[in-house]
Formats: C-alpha cells, structure tokens, sequence
C-alpha cells in the first residue's frame, strides 16, 4: 500500500513537473522581452535625467517616482484591469494587444523595472571617477563616443552586480502574471495546487525551475563580470589589503 | 496559549479569507462578516465549543491547516474528490447550483436552455441533449473562473476542448475582465451571482443558459478538517445536520443570499427537474 | 593660435583666475610656471573648457569657442559640435594622468584617433606602437593602468595626447613623476614636436626645459600673469623680482 | 453588502464605513515589516558580501551559494518555508533539549525574517558593487596609517560605500516594502492583504488599489526623502554631477 | 630601525624585485633613486606589506614583520594585530596621495592620531592646523580634498602622514606636483624631521635633497639595488657608471 501511494506521488510529481516545465518558454519569453525593454527604457530614463531640458528630466523623476514606489502587482492590475475600464482604450486600435494579458504584463514588467534599472545606473554613473570623463572630453570626443567608448563600459563594470540583481528580481517577478491569468510556471503550479492542495510539494518545484532559470542567469553575468575585469583575479596590490 | 490549551476547552481556530461576499467578506472596522462567520457562529453556539475566524489568504490556509495553525477551514469550499484526499469534508451546509453569466448585449445572453436544471447526477437523454447545445453556444468562446474553484473541472470535463478557459485568483478579478469583454462568460456560483447582479455594476449582466449541479462541481459547500480530526469533524456534521433541519441555513441563505441555498432546498429542485 | 582673453574664474566665491590674457602663435612653446595652488591647472582646463570660465575670450586657431552669456550673465556652451571639435584638435595631459582605467594601454591610446579622428585602427595601432616606443614604454602596450608605476602611466598619457596629432597641446606638469633619464627623453620628444611647429602650452616646474625649449615663459602668481617674457629675458637679470624670488627658491 | 453603493469618499474615509484607518494601520505595519526585515537584511547582508570577498575558500562558497539560492526561489516559498517550517524546526531543536515545543513564533517575526533573508542576498550584492568603487589607493592609505579591519571599514569604506550604494540599496529598499505584501498569506494585515480584503468585501478594486497605490507612494516618499538627505550629504564630497 | 632582507616580489610571472637588502639605522635618511618602473615604490609598498613579497624578510624597530611561510611556499600574514601596530607606527606618502575623498582636509589629518592613536580630538586638531600651516596648507583645513590642485593634495598627504610622529616614514616622490619654493620647504621641513632623529626612505628625483640631506643614496635599477652609499661618494668620482649614467641624463 505504501507502495503504491508512493508511486502515486511519483506520478503526481512528474506529471507536475513536467507541466510546470512546459511553462518555461512563457516564463523566460516574458521575461527577456520586458529585461530588454526595461533595459531600453532605464538607459534612457537616465540620459533624460542628465538632459539639459527641466521638462525632460522631470518626466523621467515623476516616472521612476510612480514605477518605483508602487508594487508591480498593483501596476500590473491598472494596466490589465485598469486601462480595460477606460472606453478609449477597449474601443481604440491597441484594444487587441491591450486584450492580451502576456502583452499587459509585459508592459507592466518593462515600465516597472525600467525605473529600477535607471536607479542602478544612475548610482553606476555617479561612481566614474570625474578625471576619465575629462579625459575623454579633451580628446574631443562627442557625446555618443564618449558614452560608448568610456562612460558605458565603466558604468557597465561597476553597476553589473546590482544590474545582476535586478534581472534575477525580474526572472522572478513575472510570476505576477500569474494573476492576471498568464500560465506561466507559477500559473501552472497554481493551477496544479488548486486542484491538488500540496501547496509545498509544487512550490518547491516551481521553485527548482526558478532557482535553474536564475542559476544560470548568475552564471552568465559572473562570466561577464569576469571578461569586462579580467585584471581583478590577478590580485594586483591585494597582498595585505584584505 | 492556556486558554488554547488542549480538549474541549480549546477555542477552536477557523480560518476564512474574508473577500468573498456575500460568503465571508470584512467589514471596515475588521470584523469578519457574511454567510460563514454568521453560520461558524450557531455552529460553536450548539457544540458550546469557543472558535475564533481568522482570515488568511486562500494560498495559506491548506497549508495552516495542516500545520494546526488553524482547526478548520469555512471559506464556501466545494467538495471534490480530488480535494477529499488532503481535507477531512463536513457534509455540506450549502448546495449551489452554477450559473452562466454574460454581458447583457453579448450573443450568449440568449443561450438555449435559459433557468434549466442540468444535474450531472441524473445522467439520461435530457441532459445529453442540454449538454450537446451547451456545448454548441459555448464552442469557441472564452469562460473564466476561478481557479480554486470547482467550475473548472465540470467545464473542462463537459465541454473539453471546444472552448478555451481563463484561470483568475479571485472572483473580484473574474468579474471585472467579463465586464470589459476579455472572456465572454463565467460560470459561477449562483448565490455569489444574484447580491452582484443586483449592484450597479452588475446592472450590464445577466445570468444566460442553464442553471448547472452536481458531477464534477462537487457535493456542496462544507467545513474542511484534517483528516484525521475525525471526533471533532463528526461532532460538527450533527450541527450541521441540525440546522439545516430546523430551518436555521435556510434563514441564513434568505439574509445573504437572497435565496435559500441549503442542500434540501437543492434535493428539492433536482428532483423537481426531472 | 590661442588666444585667450580675461579669464576669471572663481571656485564658491575664491577667485582662482583674476583675468588671465595670453596670446600663442602657432609653433610657440609657452612654459607656464608658478607655485602650487596659483591657477595653472585651473587656466589650462579653462582653455578646453573643461572648467567652464565665469568671465572671457577663448579662440583658437582663429575659430572663437562656442560660448554664449545666459540670462544670468553666467557663460554657456553654445555648440556642444563646434566645441567637440575644437577639442579634438587640442590635446591635454592631465596632472593625475586620467588614463582610462577599463582600457589597456594600446586602447587607450588609439581611442581618440580611430573614434574621434576615424582613423583606420590598424594605422592607429601601428602609430601607437612608435609612439609608445618613443616614451619608452614599448613593452606595455598590453598592460592595464593599474598595473603601470607613476612615470609609466604618465608616459601613457603623453603617448595618448601625441596620438591625435594636434595642433594645439596643453601639458600639465607632464613630468612630474619622471626620472631625470625619463625627463630627459621627454623633453627631447617635446623639443622635436616644437621643432615641428606645433603649438605647446606647458605646465611645468622643470626649469631647464623652461629656458631651453621654450619661446616664452609665464609666471602666474594668485591668479593673474605676474610677468611674461622669452626665456633670455626671464631667466636674465631683467625678470621680475616675484618670478626671481620664485627661482631662487 | 450595505457598502457596495457607497460614494468613495465614504468608503475611504474614517467613518464607520470608511477603510481609511485599516489602510492606514496597514500601511503602517507594510513601514514596520519593511524596516525590520532592511535592518535584518542590512547586517547579514554586510557580513555576506564580506564573506564574499574572504580568502577562506569555503567561507566564499557558502555565502556565494547562500545569495544563489535565496535569490534564485520565489520569495513566496522563503515566506511559505519559514511560516510553515519554523514551529516544526523550532519544536525539534526545543525537543533536542527536552523542553516543551515553543507553539508559533509571531507571524510578524517569522515574516520580516522570511523577507529579511531575501533581502540580505540582494544586498550582499550592492555592497560588494559598492566596494569595487572604493579607490584603492584609498584604502591603502588606511593601511598605511595602521587602520584595523573595522576602523577602516568604519572611516574609510562605509562611508564611500554608503555613498556609492545608495541608490541600489534604495531599490532593495522599494523591493522590501514591497516583498512585505508577500507575508499577507500569514494573515498579517498589511497594506496589500488589507486592500485586497477591501477590494474583495466591497467589490470596488480599482478604488482600493488606487488608495494602495496612493499610499505605496506616500512610503515611497518618505523613504525616498530620507535617502536623498543622506545623498545629498554625501555628494558634498564627490562634487555634484 | 628598518632592516630589509632578500625582498623578491613578481607581477604575473614578471619579476619586479629581485632581491633587495637595506638596512637603516635610527636617524637614517635614505634617497632611492632610479628609473621609472625600476621598482621603487614597490619596494617601499612592500615595507610595510601593502605589497605582499614573495621572497624576504623585514623588521623594523627590532620587532620582525609578522609574516609566516603558507603550505606552497608563498608568505602571508600571521597576526594581523602586529602587522597594525607596526603599519600604525610607521608613515606613507603615497606617489598618487590617496587622500581620503569623503573627507575634508583636517579630518584627513586628525584620522589616524585620533582614530588610531587614540590621540584626543582637540589635541589633534590643534597638531593638524600647525601642520597643515607648516606645508603651507593653513587656509584648506575645511577643504574637500577634490577642491585642491596637486601640490596642495600632495602637502596634505605629508601633513597626514606627519600628524602620527611615526618612527618611520616612506615617501614615495614627496615633492614630485610642487614648485620650486614649495620643493625646498618640504624639504627643510623634511630636514627638520631628519635632523629630530627620525628614519627616513624618501623615493625621489631631487637630487638636490639626495646630496644635502640624505645620509645615504641607494640607487635602484631594475629591480635591483645596483650601488648604494654616502651622497659623498654617490656624487663623486668613485660613483658606479650607472648610476653616473642615471644622473648625467
Ligand atoms: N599591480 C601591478 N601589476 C603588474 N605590474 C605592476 C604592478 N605594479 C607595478 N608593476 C610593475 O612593476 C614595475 C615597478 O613598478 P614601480 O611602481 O615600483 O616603479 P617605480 O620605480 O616606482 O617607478 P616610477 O618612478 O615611475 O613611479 C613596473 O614595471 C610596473 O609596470
Ligand atoms: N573644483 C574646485 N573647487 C574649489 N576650489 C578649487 C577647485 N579646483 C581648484 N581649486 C582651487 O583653485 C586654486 C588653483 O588650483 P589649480 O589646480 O589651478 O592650481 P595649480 O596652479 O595647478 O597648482 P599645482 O601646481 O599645485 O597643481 C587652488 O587654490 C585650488 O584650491
Ligand atoms: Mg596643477
Ligand atoms: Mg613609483
């Protein structure tokens, strides 16, 4: 008997698992369409930041104000629930994507994070020492040049581990899409669990499929941390330092 | 901790989540109000058992139960096979049957068989035909429920592929998205239903197509207990037995619901169908 | 060449700059000398306009640089281009070196020529390498800026400012962390760019570079030029008392 | 079901129809949960990116582990675990030592803990971004002048690091206040499970979730404030840019 | 007081150091003098073990540095206490300042006394406004240390390095941004320190203070010391062609 109610758990936690990773392509589809997007956006959040036009800059404060400082779960309800409710927006042009709830949580996603991304950068860009600015200056570069050959790769370097911490968050925040009925993993394990009540049981699978997604995303950025420093494992000047 | 000490003194613990009127919902100043807490309440009355309701979310409570955080469980939950492995069922203190309810202007406002009973326990060539033009308006459209829920299982088990069902976490969700034209019909408990359609939001819906029991939507509302707390799950199926006989859910069904939603009242109906 | 026209310039109400006026032909080497904390520095990164002068004229090469009085009196860059180009066609040596740190040494200095200048890299680098070899760092090309001593990353940012070829060159005390073999070998290379005709403004407190090199040399004292002249008359028994007193420190 | 037809402003309001003062408590205890699990996250957060960069191998490893895993699981299930794993794991550990089995800690505890844990990874990583921005040189004239290992760290690094910081931190912060909506599942009643349970008993969400957004973005300002006060005293030094 | 024995150190296979013995007495004032990249500021970073060396031994004041032979062979440190306490006693002046950027000048002076030392605040004050005015920095005491110019940052570092009264004291060029006058009052103030008794490693191209004030000049070449003795003999006819070599540059 025991037996038998183990293999029934083998079942039931294989066929879980396998439903749940049949999920995946939704979950890492949304989530590398809103990174990117994010990413866009919160460089470009940041250039308006700098820019000499007032206007401009306080839009993008007033954005990073509302994106940062309200939960995505909200956010993403007033951009599915929320916009659906205005005429304008069921009867306009983009009612079709608007209608879609992987398109709404994408949206939600890229605004949201985009705020969070420009605070990473904008703490990275205020950490280049002044001199390297100068130089580049002096040497006549314009602003694009600079901004690629200098300003970027040294913000770059120094806003990777909090870079790398917002898209492991990301990874995992688009499990609320879930609530506005996107199956992802999450939407799936809920499913499964609404059905099953092993909350625990699934959870921790979902969870085995995050922590896979988010370990190799660790991965990849730790080997970009390496190549954008490859001075830093020569322990130069380290000797006693530590 | 004393006072929740052990036996019979123990005050019982009974979670709930407290936004689901006109089932179990808060009131501002935060006491649990509704058709459960009201019921919860004659309930220990007669077992002279002390209780306090909690609300917790939905995603917590299972999970508290079997933790002993919580005794047991009165949230409107469906009887189902699949949920009677992990709970410990009452028998059923309420029995509702589904409705369907769409946007007044939308096509399945005039859905065939309008008020019908379909009992899914009487199976015969009546419901074989009901179910064949059910599935007929239904083919193609999109039905949301909610995902805890019991409806899903009768959807996907009747209508199988035809139609394409939307998952929401709360009823309050659902019904908004029917509201703005993203699904165009839900399937839904009929005593939730008939407090909403006489808001003013709820003005724009209508109930369409038969009324639907039994089968895969499970037998009824009932409290949950872990499975093994079998002395104290019998004890309350007497009281329930007992209330629904001298008219007391009844009462309640009428105070909340604006319908009587008791098991003898539904007994009474099905058989009346057929 | 350059002309520069009354500058001033104040840091938080200390005025650092009291109106600053100097002319440089082309293929003139002026040594600017001075005591510490008397504005040299601060007048070389008005001439770029990496400080922003709060009063006067800058033009070189006969195109007057870009800049406009706002609302406030305050000046302005006009034309970020016209200002981008300008300075491509100056180059500077920064006290601190300012090399950049995420770049090896070739990179560093081919940055200007293949992205400002468009130069085809492979010439770049191949004008690197001599350059490089010339200030004795030819072995480095590979190294990162950390991993270079004092006078080598100061080599590196000479090398960098040759790189671009420019017209007008600003040297802030491009000698200081030299050896008397290094300082040698420099103002040899400094010598032959002179000879070249190429126009040099050099912070310096090299005395022998300022005598022998240079057509002309400054002494700026609190802010102002204290006395100008070519190095005979400076160096001779005519200078100034201050810049004499400064000497013979 | 009497409020259902209410005007906003009632329902919003302070009366004995209005939710003002739940949302209010809510969003008080949304402040108090995130303050707990910041400063819980703050110092294993601290010693984590220290252990980050210690020579000890597997001192390394396990911090380096610790923050792949808890950044790596939903927070949810951290949450979940510590609710629903603590009295078990608490009873065993009072088993161990004959006394009798503790009961639940409080779900305040257990949720700022839960969240705290979380939020310790994420901030291992700030700091040791923040590090990397610490010159050098700096630090070696601490050395130099004999500084220890924690007058160093006091005077020269946090400081600078603080500095750098900031900004990122700030987004841990946001997270953190937010990730606290995540304890709502043990029943405790901050601003989110409070204008869920609004939204749900009143069926008016958007005007809920409004309120909770309103008063998200009060929190918002008032944190944002207080960390652009200490940037402010910070950029004194690094020159405004 | 300072006693060097066989320091060998590398960069990534690139041998820096490749054996230095020194030995200094109590009042000693010793120039290091060499080429630009021939290892001097990592001989002096390797004294008080901000460079860790691969081969050697150190003591200073008698006591040996805390230093221990790991299982491959490689040293590190054993007690890290001691190695404070010998840092605590000993002074730098780096060649790149290092000043502490999130502090004002007079917190960059009263830091170590106060905070190391343990030296009461009023009293370090005080200590760091007479030292700040003997180099000449009077007026800075509430200046960040980026509102400086270079030799201003320079005369800080030494005010921050004297405000402990180390028995040792390494100066890496100490007077490489300064001009002429500021040169030759660091240097008596230097000649001061030197003439209370205390021991001195001064890295330096002066070669006016090598001659006047050192006790003995080491010549440094390529990770070598290639001749070393009194100013008497290094600057007289029996000094080593190299080193002849290095100066006639
Ligand atoms: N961290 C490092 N990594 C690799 N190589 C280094 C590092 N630090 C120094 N070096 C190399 O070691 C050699 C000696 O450097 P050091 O700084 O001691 O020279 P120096 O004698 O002080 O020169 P200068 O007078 O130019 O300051 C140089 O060739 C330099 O490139
Ligand atoms: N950003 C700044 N803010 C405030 N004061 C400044 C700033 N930059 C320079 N100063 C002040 O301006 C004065 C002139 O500085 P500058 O760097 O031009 O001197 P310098 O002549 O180059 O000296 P040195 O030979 O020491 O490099 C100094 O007193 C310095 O304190
Ligand atoms: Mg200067
Ligand atoms: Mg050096």
């Amino acid at each position: 008997m025991g037996g038998a109610a183990m293999n029934a758990d083998v079942t039931f936690l294989a066929d879980t698992a396998l439903a749940i990773v049949r999920a995946v392509p939704v979950t890492l589809g949304l989530f590398v369409a809103s990174a990117i997007g994010a990413s866009l956006l919160g460089g470009g959040l940041v250039a308006a930041l700098t820019a000499g036009l007032a206007p401009v800059r306080g839009i993008a404060r007033g954005w990073i104000f509302l994106f940062r400082g309200t939960p995505l779960l909200l956010q993403i309800f007033m951009v599915y629930y929320g916009l659906a409710a205005l005429g304008p927006v069921r009867q306009g042009p983009f009612w079709p994507a608007f209608r879609d709830p992987l398109f709404c949580a994408g949206l939600a996603m890229t605004c949201c994070c985009s705020a969070y991304i420009a605070e990473v950068l904008r703490g990275a860009l205020a950490a280049i020492p002044a001199g390297q600015i100068e130089a580049a200056l002096a040497c006549g570069m314009g602003r694009v040049t600079r901004l690629r050959l200098i300003v970027l790769p040294q913000m770059l370097r120094l806003a990777l581990p909090a870079y790398g911490n917002e898209l492991v968050m990301m990874v995992k925040s688009t499990s609320l899409a879930s609530t506005i009925t996107v199956l992802d993993v999450t939407g799936v394990a809920q499913q499964v669990i609404a059905h099953s009540y092993r909350t625990l049981d699934v959870f921790c699978l979902a969870a085995g499929v995050y922590l896979g997604l988010t370990g190799a995303l660790t991965a990849l950025l730790r080997w970009a941390e390496r190549r954008l420093d490859p001075t830093v494992s020569d322990g130069a000047g380290e000797g006693a330092s530590r | 901790r004393d006072e929740e000490g052990k036996g019979a003194d123990r005050v019982l613990v009974v979670g709930t989540e407290g936004l689901y009127p006109p089932w179990n919902y808060t009131r501002p100043d935060g006491q649990l109000a509704g058709f459960e807490p009201d019921y919860v309440r004659i309930l220990c009355a007669r077992l002279h058992r002390r209780c306090r309701m909690v609300a917790m979310d939905w995603d917590g409570m299972v999970g508290a139960l079997q933790t002993g955080k919580i005794d047991l469980i009165a949230d409107s939950v469906q009887v189902t096979p699949e949920r009677s492995q992990v709970l410990g069922f009452t028998r059923p203190y309420a029995m509702t049957t589904g409705v369907f309810v769409t946007l007044r202007d939308h096509r399945l406002a005039g859905m065939a068989d309008k008020g019908a009973m379909m009992d899914f326990d009487r199976p015969g060539p009546a419901l074989t035909a009901m179910t064949g033009r059910l599935k007929g308006s239904l083919a193609g459209k999109v039905i949301g429920v909610e995902i805890s829920g019991a409806f899903d299982n009768f959807l996907n088990q009747t209508l199988g592929s035809g139609a394409s069902i939307r998952y929401y976490h709360t009823m309050g969700e659902r019904d908004l998205d029917l509201l703005n034209g993203r699904i165009d019909a839900t399937l839904e408990d009929e005593a939730y239903m008939r407090p909403l359609l006489a808001t003013r939001d709820g003005a724009a819906l209508t109930m369409a197509g038969p009324r639907v029991i039994g089968g895969a939507m499970g037998g009824g509302e009932a409290l949950a207990f872990r499975p093994g707390d079998t002395a104290l799950r019998s004890a309350f199926d007497g009281a329930i037995a007992a209330t629904i006989a001298d008219g007391t859910v009844r009462r309640l069904g009428l105070k909340w619901f604006r319908m009587d939603a008791s098991p003898a009242q539904a007994a009474a109906e099905r058989k009346g169908a057929r | 060449m350059l002309r520069a026209t009354g500058i001033e310039k104040s840091f938080g109400g200390r005025k650092v700059l009291k109106g600053i006026d100097l002319d440089a032909a082309k293929g003139e080497v002026i040594s600017i000398l001075g005591g510490s904390g008397s504005g040299k520095s601060t007048f070389l990164r008005c001439l770029n306009l990496l400080e922003m002068p709060d009063v006067g004229e800058i033009s070189i090469a006969g195109t007057p640089a870009p800049l406009v009085r706002d609302r406030h009196g305050a000046l302005r860059v006009s034309d970020a281009r016209a200002l981008g180009s300008m300075r491509a066609r100056t180059a500077m040596v920064f006290q601190g070196f300012n090399l950049w740190s995420h770049m090896r040494v070739i990179d560093n200095v081919i940055a200007a020529p293949v992205h400002v200048h468009g130069m085809a890299r492979e010439e770049a680098v191949e004008r690197a390498h001599a350059l490089l070899e010339r200030v004795g760092m030819g072995g480095f090309a590979q190294h990162w800026p950390r991993q270079l001593s004092g006078g080598q990353q100061q080599r590196v940012a000479i090398a960098r400012a040759l790189a671009t070829d420019p017209e007008l060159m600003l040297f802030d005390e491009p000698t200081s962390a030299l050896d008397p073999e290094r300082v040698r070998e420099v103002l040899d290379l400094m010598r032959s760019l002179a000879a070249e005709g190429r126009t040099m403004l050099v912070v310096t407190h090299e005395m022998a570079f300022a005598r022998d090199v240079s057509t002309r040399v400054v002494h700026v004292r609190e802010g102002r030029i204290e006395s100008m002249g070519p190095p005979a008359q400076m160096f001779g028994p005519d200078a100034s008392p201050a810049f004499r007193a400064f000497l013979s420190a | 079901m009497s409020e259902q037809d209410l005007p906003a402003f009632a329902l919003l309001g302070f009366g004995t129809d209005g939710w003002g003062r739940v949302l209010v408590l809510g969003a008080v205890l949304t402040l108090a949960l995130s303050l707990a699990s910041m400063t819980i996250g703050s110092v294993l957060g601290a010693l984590l990116a220290w252990a980050r960069g210690s020579r000890r191998g597997w001192l390394a490893r396990l911090a380096t582990a610790y923050g792949v895993i808890m950044r790596g699981v939903p927070e949810l299930l951290v949450v979940l675990l510590l609710y629903f794993g603590a009295p078990g794991l608490m009873a065993a550990v009072a088993g161990l030592f004959g006394l009798p089995a503790p009961g639940s800690p409080p779900a305040f505890l257990t949720g700022s803990l839960a969240i705290g844990l979380v939020s310790a990874a994420y901030q291992a990583e700030v700091f040791r971004g923040g590090l990397l921005a610490v010159p050098k040189g700096q630090v070696e004239a601490a050395l130099a002048a004999g500084m220890g290992p924690w007058l160093r760290f006091r005077r020269i690094v946090l400081p600078q690091v603080l500095h750098h910081v900031l900004p990122p931190l700030g987004n841990v912060w946001q997270f953190n206040l937010k990730d606290s909506a995540l304890v709502a599942i043990t029943g405790l009643a901050e601003l989110m499970r409070v204008s869920l349970v609004a939204a749900g008993s009143t069926r008016r969400p958007f005007l809920f979730f409004a309120a909770a957004m309103v008063l998200y973005l009060a929190l918002t300002s008032l944190s944002s404030a207080v960390f652009r006060r200490i940037e402010a005293r910070g950029s004194q030094w690094a020159g405004r840019r």
